[in-house]
């Protein structure tokens, strides 16, 4: 991990509200998984950095071209993106990264099973790329499998995806109509595979937690990379926890994650606690433990 | 012209008067990659409480404008774990430590100081060349607001500060620096019961208490509902706090909340700290407190003034 | 859907819950060229305080991370001067006027205010048809941070603050609120006192005491030293308070403090408040009381609430 | 006075850390002393609007082709103006305006003495052009004099002066060297004038302190025009007060101002407020009442 001053190399929209962020990049090449953080104003609001997910890394150039260069895929949601979006390239930005632990690979044989919900496609994309790049050259496992999900045909993204991604909508406008966790779950010959499968994910909070079910029910071992908000990102302030799945406290999304294995973290929780909201009209739901069950007990 | 920048705290001498925030450094290690440890004036650990905690439900954080609220609920391995794990490493820093201890009663306070002390073994001036026991100070952090009992309920009342101050005195000749809290309607009469009870210094301020609401969720934002605020937004009220608090008492105040740059720390010092600690600052950018050192300095050259320890007398009325 | 935005305080009924806030909107003539001044819940007006008072020395104002401090010092032309001239005008509104009143002893609160109600006349609810009498309640500040004597001592104990409060309530039938000072350890027990003394509703927050030093002139950024601070970095601090406060007493609850968005105030009324006030927010953009109703409504719209005044019992647990 | 918001025609750097504003004005025609407040970012840092004079005006061209624009020349010090700098032509700024008192124009017959300081020139410009045109058209007083002061010939901005306009710079590097103030002292013909002179002028406030009192000693009507820090800007908060040269109290420079006569402000006790620090290192000052004297006394 470094922190410097990154070129910005490219900043283009890729959907509506999605951009491409490239990054000429100083540090240590990041790992699928990796996440770097922005200081994306001098100023003081927003306060603090913004952690980003790489959706990919290209070396340097050895013949003394081109730099190394690492880029994030961001969806454009609030005060830090909206003026992240606005930064030419040209600009630097203050980055610090790779950080957190990166997507375990898969042993050798392993079928890997690559899902992204929505702006959770960077890391998969990244790691589909990299497994494939494995396999042409020999070292790797079967071609991973990937699939990619998002709301509709509008909203896919105008990115290199890679050759046999499966792109799912919720509304069937492209590709499979259901969620990338419908499609896995709907395929037989994927359940055949048990163990032998390793699934890899990252999307929103429901959508891991449908994963980490399916997954042990498939008996698939599971790297699902989580999201949760963060003030230094390297460990220090335990401000990023998530509730462990054994109820034993938590664990940093940043430092112990943000990719944890399937059993480790509970998903269901995280997931109950991001839920839509209830629509206010009708009676207030009763009151309860904010973080629901279990982690909402760990007070002291 | 060279500046002296050492600070005196008791017995203690710090390199310079730029320290990071407890609770926002963890325990110096998880920071090395990116700052250089050993160019910091002092170090307050994250706190250590008796039992292990692990801390309140998530969300713990959420931004505010110029400031964030926490609720992390003085996570931390505990006293045993502190002393097995974190001590050995502490040994091989070469800043100033202050362990930040809490407590949920009296007994608690003590027993994480008598301990320490136990295990960290005889105390020797960093930089005189003695093996570093680990720990040069305490602060005892008695102004959390996100803890049920104890914590700020002690921070509030003068007598109970006087008390435990004076239990942990006659425990310790390490430095010892009494943490307050903004909370009160005037820090004066806790940070001069702090004095009385035989503190070295005081610091301040802790946090605010403050509360966000996801408006769409209809929830506080963070799962405990209140939480702690910090960060350039509470810079006014720390800055406030510390100049009543330097003219309340003899000791040195250690004055921190939302300090980004040179200037915010040089405001602190001018209101009458004597040291400084960064906190909310590191999270926005690792390289703060070497910043805000490297500012002060640079100042002080330009002012003509010799020695941080005369910074505090020099506000104009 | 049409909504129900009314709030009732004690007599009064306001046509919508947002206001501005005392001190920040002057009499309501300064703004009336960028503000439609019938479209709003209420007007604060600047405090009115027995004499005339010039106002603090210079400069008053000093911009801080997302927010300001002030030490205006209660600037007022006095009793007389307001009855004379600012009441006339205030006649000429159609939003509720509450008359912010202070003081530096009980007898020149209770002065004002019977003064004022010689001078009014009757009480007669807006849009009833009947003559405006230019004062529809009091909004006691016994919260400012930046005069001497009185406000923020009287503040921050509940036994002055609950026989003020009742010895208003004597002499008057009108809405009347007490603004109470964040200032302390805990605002319930002084929103009780306001409560038992008779108050129809409490405000708050009152400003934040703080400092900003100019760190190249050596003095502080305000010629008295510290001021009150104000706009979006108070904001958690305002709307922990309300929650508490609103959890203290039955009496409605008027929440303010950083209101910048339709956003802030659903915090502040999902936390308890009846209704809000817009303060800094005014200057930064005087459009936003404006905008701030209109996203209250269009949320009540989107969520199926009928009445503004359900919305503080909306927020789950 | 009314809030629009105003796209930026220019916004173009005029000398070393100088630029100058042009807006498509919507509001009434701004007169020349008036100023209006931009607020220069969405987010909450920096907070409040800032408030720039009024460099000059264009009218509508009424064959229906050019819109009005108004202009500001201002300095960029911190945060505000340093955001302000960046924003692109194209681009549009909350504004609020014209607020405040304008110059008065000169009696039939009176000369006018016009005497900008640093980044105060553009109220002045902004009058001396109107009063060059007046004079133009036959309708106004003897040609205006026009001073204006800067530190060196490197910081003298690439705008268009007016002829004639005499130029002052501290080391003499351009034009007479000295202040605007000890030019206009200097000249024992505008001494001669008396009340047949009438002084406008802005700049730091030392300047007008010292013109204050020159004007004073000349028998000079003057209209001086004032700065405070602001957070209204329409003179309902109290907040810009500068003390009243008979110890009354104070007035407010965005609504009583920011055009003062003379002999309404404590010219001096502003100036002493914004000296330049003593240095530190020698023996501090003894304590005093922080605006100096007179105003100070006002506190209750
Ligand atoms: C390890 C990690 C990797 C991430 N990778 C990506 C990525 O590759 N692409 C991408 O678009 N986003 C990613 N995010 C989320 C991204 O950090 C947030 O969207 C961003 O910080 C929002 O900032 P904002 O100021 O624009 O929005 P804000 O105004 O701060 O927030 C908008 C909304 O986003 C939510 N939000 C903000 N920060 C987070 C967060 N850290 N985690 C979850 N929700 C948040 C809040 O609930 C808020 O309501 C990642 C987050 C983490 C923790
Ligand atoms: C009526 C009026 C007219 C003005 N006209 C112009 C103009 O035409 N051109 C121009 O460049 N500037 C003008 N100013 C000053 C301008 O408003 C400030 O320079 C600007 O607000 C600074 O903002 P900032 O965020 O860049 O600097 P900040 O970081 O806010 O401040 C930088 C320094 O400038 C000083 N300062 C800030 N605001 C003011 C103020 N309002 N008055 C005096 N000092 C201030 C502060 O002491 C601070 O140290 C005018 C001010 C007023 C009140
Ligand atoms: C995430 C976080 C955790 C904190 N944990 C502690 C703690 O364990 N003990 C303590 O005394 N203060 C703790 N604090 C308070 C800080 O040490 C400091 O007093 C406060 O944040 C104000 O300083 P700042 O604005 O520079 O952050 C914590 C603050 C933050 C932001
Ligand atoms: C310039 C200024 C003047 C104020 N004057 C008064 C006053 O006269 N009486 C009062 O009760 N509050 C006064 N206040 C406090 C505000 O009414 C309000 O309580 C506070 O500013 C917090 O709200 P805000 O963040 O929306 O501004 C003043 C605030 C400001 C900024
Ligand atoms: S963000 Fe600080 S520990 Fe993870
Ligand atoms: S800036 Fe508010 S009265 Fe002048």
């Amino acid at each position: 991990m470094r922190q410097f001053q990154a070129r910005i190399i490219a900043n283009r929209p890729v959907a509506e509200a999605w951009r491409e962020l490239v990054l000429e990049w100083e540090a240590e090449p990041p790992e699928p998984g990796q996440f770097l953080t922005l200081r994306v104003s001098p100023r003081l609001d927003p306060l603090l950095r913004r952690p980003f997910a790489f959706s990919g890394f290209s070396p340097a150039d050895p013949a003394g071209g081109a730099p190394a260069t690492a880029s994030a895929v961001y969806q454009v949601r609030g005060s830090a993106t909206a003026l992240l979006a606005e930064i030419a390239p040209g600009n630097f930005l203050d980055a610090i990264g790779p950080l957190g632990k990166p997507f375990p690979l898969p042993a050798a044989g392993e079928t890997a099973l690559l899902a992204g919900g929505g702006i959770g496609l960077g890391p998969v994309l990244f790691l589909a790329r990299r497994l494939r790049a494995l396999a042409a050259a020999g070292q790797g496992s079967p071609e991973p499998r990937l699939l990619l999900g998002f709301r509709n045909a509008a909203s896919l993204p105008e990115l290199d995806l890679p050759e046999g991604s499966l792109l799912c909508t919720d509304d069937g406008s492209a590709g499979f109509r259901g969620t990338p966790t419908a499609k896995l779950a709907a395929d037989a010959a994927l359940a055949e595979l048990g163990h032998r499968a390793r699934l890899y994910a990252c999307g929103p909070a429901a959508m891991l937690a449908g994963l980490a079910a399916l997954a042990k029910e498939r008996g698939w071992r599971a790297s699902l990379s989580a999201e949760q908000w963060m003030a230094c990102g390297v460990g220090a302030c335990m401000g990023c926890a998530l509730p462990r799945a054994d109820g034993q406290g938590y664990l940093r999304a940043c430092a112990d994650g943000p990719v944890f294995e399937g059993g480790e973290i509970d998903w269901a929780a995280e997931a109950a606690r991001a839920a839509p909201p209830v629509k206010a009209g009708a009676a207030p739901r009763p009151a309860q433990g904010p973080a629901g069950a279990g982690p909402g007990k760990e007070r002291t | 012209m060279s500046c002296d920048l050492r600070v005196r705290i008791g017995p203690l001498e710090l390199a310079n008067p730029v320290g990071v925030a407890s609770g926002t450094f963890g325990y110096g290690a998880e920071y090395e990659e990116l700052v250089d440890l050993d160019a910091l004036g002092a170090i307050y650990t994250k706190a250590v409480t008796k039992a292990p905690r692990p801390g309140n439900a998530v969300p713990r954080i959420v931004e505010t404008p110029a400031g964030m609220l926490n609720s992390i609920g003085l996570a931390n391995p505990g006293l045993e774990a502190f002393v097995d794990r974190k001590l050995p490493e502490l040994r091989k820093l070469r800043a100033a430590v202050f362990v930040n201890v809490a407590g949920s009663s009296e007994d608690e306070y003590l027993e994480v100081v008598e301990r320490i002390e136990a295990a960290a073994g005889p105390w020797a001036q960093p930089g005189s060349g003695a093996a570093r026991s680990g720990v040069d100070g305490y602060e005892i952090n008695v102004s959390c607001p996100n803890v049920r009992h104890g914590g700020l309920a002690f921070g509030t009342d003068p007598a109970q500060v006087e008390r435990l101050t004076a239990a942990i005195r006659a425990r310790t000749a390490r430095a010892l620096v009494v943490k307050l809290t903004p909370n009160v309607a005037d820090v004066s009469p806790i940070a001069r019961a702090a004095e009385t009870g035989g503190a070295d210094a005081v610091s301040l301020i802790n946090t605010l208490v403050g509360m966000v609401i996801d408006v769409r969720r209809r929830r506080p934002a963070l799962a405990m509902g209140t939480g702690g605020l910090s960060g350039p937004a509470v810079r006014p009220v720390g800055v406030a706090c510390v100049h009543k608090a330097a003219r309340a008492v003899k000791i040195p105040v250690i004055g921190l909340g939302g300090i980004t740059c040179a200037d915010d720390a040089l405001q602190y010092l001018l209101a009458g700290a004597s040291a400084v600690q960064v906190g909310t600052g590191t999270f926005v950018d690792p390289r703060t407190a070497a910043e805000v050192l490297a500012g002060v300095q640079a100042w002080m050259e330009a002012q003509g003034v010799a020695r941080v320890e005369d910074i505090r007398g020099m506000l104009l009325a």
